[in-house]
């Protein structure tokens, strides 16, 4: 019978290679799958394309990845905030490079990746530095510039329950970046809070199908990356 | 209908049988109406199948008892199906972001004709006078990467289905992986068709003779086995 | 506060002009607001641009609005069916119009539509009848066809719950096309089988959003078309 | 941060207080980081606006008390927020279909720099050593069909904000309908400012003087009355 839960987050990171892309759930700390992205870290995969809405914090989770010098380049809208030191300095220093989208083609090419369409056209960016060199078509009047599906080869992403199949459902705002990137991944890990039973999550209430879904590893209580912070952490 | 169950070769249950065979276990699969449906009754016990539906379910099971039908619980053919554990509901958009995004492992689907380089007819005869109808078929072959065939290897006037090119308009042009008829199951390869197996009762003469295109013959042609439950 | 319970599937219609495009939810029967529809061949409003999976089946609900000559367009992907008579018999006499689209097409059109992305490229339909006339392009190596966004005035889909914000769970694979149609409608209009107050549907499982609905009205015990047809109803 | 609460003209709640009164009952908002948060705090009481986050929420309302922060219940500014009856969850291209297909009725964000043509930018200096990070204000500004500004009237160096064209990068062309100042409100229409009311204290002198662009001085000009409260 299908059965995707692995029993460590370091068994369900073990094939991540280097120079492979990884898109990481979140927004800020909400949502972010913090032990699966320690895991990383202690896997030791470098030379990685990094799809997240931000940078990290601190010096654990996303920002920990980052300041280990195993991330080549960030795919990201909104790269810098309070606590985000560790790649504004590899930035200024030229050792890592950034690819600023606007946080909603960032989802949409992401969901598009996913959803096996190539390209789309969007309002967004027209008539600023963000569209230079891209395609810009008029459609009934207005104009739109031409943006491409995203698609990595894993991603990790936290969700609230998830059962065998790989069905999940994720827990407030924790939800954003997941359901997306799970589609848009060849490989999609999860740590989530709770592993149930293939009958425990209504059929109504699934978020992300476990078609989207290869590895499920429970996490029943993850560290708050904040926390963290505040107390100090630095990951390793 | 034709008269696959009459004459030599495999009957339609057996086409749907020697089909399941080759679907592994923990596949999302995608059924076609007709023949293709039937692919669920042989899968072997010990694979586990997932099955999908373009009208928003994954994890569906077979028709429910008499009396027991849901019409807001049925499957891409309108027939009324059951949940098995661990299913689940999505829109139309998402159903077939999971088809164009290749994540559905198999479909299997009719065909009215099938061309050498994998091209697939199988939605109009392009006749004037009807109503033209397409479903999710387009999307289907255009996004699942195994997309298999089932199909009569002639049409019910004798003329071969299986052709150099198809005359018919086409649902897509190069995807269609293998095919499953009453005589064989042939892949479509960067060559053309390729004989695999062969059903018990017909020779490599007949499948030349019915195939409007080259047919590959492999020195160590197999004989289909379908066991006598089927 | 705001409240979008309407009295009566009257009043809940009242608005359709003729002329409007209205997207109609449902998959078959499955999800089919049938007593919206019929609301609104009684309206009255005519040359309607319909857009449905279907053409309906007997003499009720969608086939019935066809039948009695106020559709002027059909854009379906399937149009024909063991129980569809009524579209065939007027597209044969040249009294309809077909535009037919692949169902996920459709889906992702009505999407597009709904999300503000104006044009997308799918690889659905390359090298078919229904490539013809429209634009082809290579993406890494693979060809695909340029689908534009649809939009409507109206939608008429059936939920399962809703609260007076709008907010709707749906049930079973009713949902098919209702989520995606509420996003793209300027209007959408919602038969629910229960309303509920606003604290009444939890925030985790809410499928349709408030923001995309505009009216709803209760109809608890809503007909079954397949029980119509089999009882012989024509509707009026 | 400027010297708005120092001089004439309104203070930054007075600002946020003036944007709240254009927020019609019902509507779908969005509230960028800064003085359009406090826009929440002064809609009157008899209106009903459901607040937009871009991470996910619709329906949440204040910051929660001390103790009860949920780290994975946070708006776009990362602050701690709480549900209201009748929110909701949804993912990160739901939420952005929701802005970028013209779903949220009004944002209301800061600014470097509008132009009379309605050009806004808010997200980059263009400073060579600066990380560039727009977050999604460019889908918002695209998508939202009312786009409302909050901004000091000058720059912390006394430079106007509001200009004939941006020097900055822009964030988008033609989007900004309304811009609230310590100055006044200001309406941005096809031929330019238009004056639509004026703050307390402060002149059409001082107005024309820290404007970078030409401004249409309305003959009925109206003196903006906040209450003593605000």
């Amino acid at each position: 019978m299908i059965n995707k839960i692995c029993p460590s987050v370091e068994a369900a990171v073990a094939d991540i290679k280097d120079g492979a892309t990884v898109m990481i759930g979140g927004f800020g700390e909400a949502g972010s799958p913090i032990e699966l992205i320690h895991a990383l870290i202690d896997q030791g995969a470098r030379d990685l394309t990094v799809i997240n809405n931000n940078t990290g914090n601190g010096q654990v989770g996303l920002a920990a990845l980052i300041g280990a010098g195993r991330v080549r380049k960030m795919i990201c809208s909104y790269p810098r905030s309070s606590q985000s030191k560790v790649f504004p300095e590899l930035y200024r220093r030229g050792e890592i490079e950034l690819e600023l989208v606007p946080q909603g083609t960032l989802a949409e090419r992401i969901r598009a990746g996913g959803a096996g369409v190539p390209a789309f056209y969007t309002p967004t960016s027209v008539g600023t530095p963000l569209a230079e060199g891209k395609e810009v078509r008029e459609i009934e009047g207005r104009s739109y510039v031409l943006e491409y599906g995203l698609k990595a080869d894993f991603a990790l992403i936290r969700a609230e329950k998830a059962d065998p199949l790989g069905n999940l459902t994720y827990y407030k705002a924790a939800r954003n970046f997941g359901p997306i990137m799970a589609m848009a991944a060849k490989t999609t890990i999860v740590q989530a809070r709770q592993v149930v039973e293939a009958s425990g999550i209504d059929p109504e209430v699934v978020v992300t199908p476990g078609i989207f879904v290869n590895k499920v590893v429970e996490v029943a209580d993850p560290a708050i990356e904040s926390v963290l912070i505040e107390q100090g952490v630095s990951y390793p | 209908m034709s008269n696959a169950d009459t004459k030599a070769g495999l009957s339609r249950p057996q086409m749907a049988w020697r089909a399941a065979q080759d679907l592994v276990d923990g596949a999302f699969v995608n059924l076609g109406i007709g023949i293709p449906e039937m692919v669920a009754d042989f899968v072997p016990g010990d694979r586990q199948i997932i099955y999908h539906t373009e009208n928003g379910i994954l994890g569906f099971g077979p028709r429910p008892a008499e009396g027991e039908e849901d019409p807001d619980l049925i499957n891409a053919g309108k027939k009324p199906v059951t949940l098995l554990p661990g299913a689940s509901f999505f829109h139309h958009a998402d159903s077939f972001a999971m088809i164009r995004g290749g994540h559905i492992d198999y479909c299997i689907l009719g065909a009215m004709q099938v061309s050498a380089s994998g091209d697939l007819a199988n939605w109009s005869t392009g006749a004037p006078d009807a109503i033209p109808a397409v479903g999710g078929a387009m999307d289907l072959v255009a996004g699942v990467p195994n997309v298999f065939i089932i199909t009569d290897h002639v049409t019910r006037t004798g003329e071969p289905k299986l052709l150099e090119t198809c005359t018919y308009p086409l649902t897509a042009t190069g995807v269609v992986k293998r095919v499953f008829t009453d005589f064989g199951v042939f892949d479509v390869t960067a060559s053309g068709f390729v004989l695999k197996e062969i059903a018990p009762g017909v020779t490599v003469d007949m499948i030349v003779e019915k195939t409007g295109a080259a047919v590959e013959i492999p020195a160590d042609l197999k004989v289909i086995e379908v066991p006598d439950t089927v």
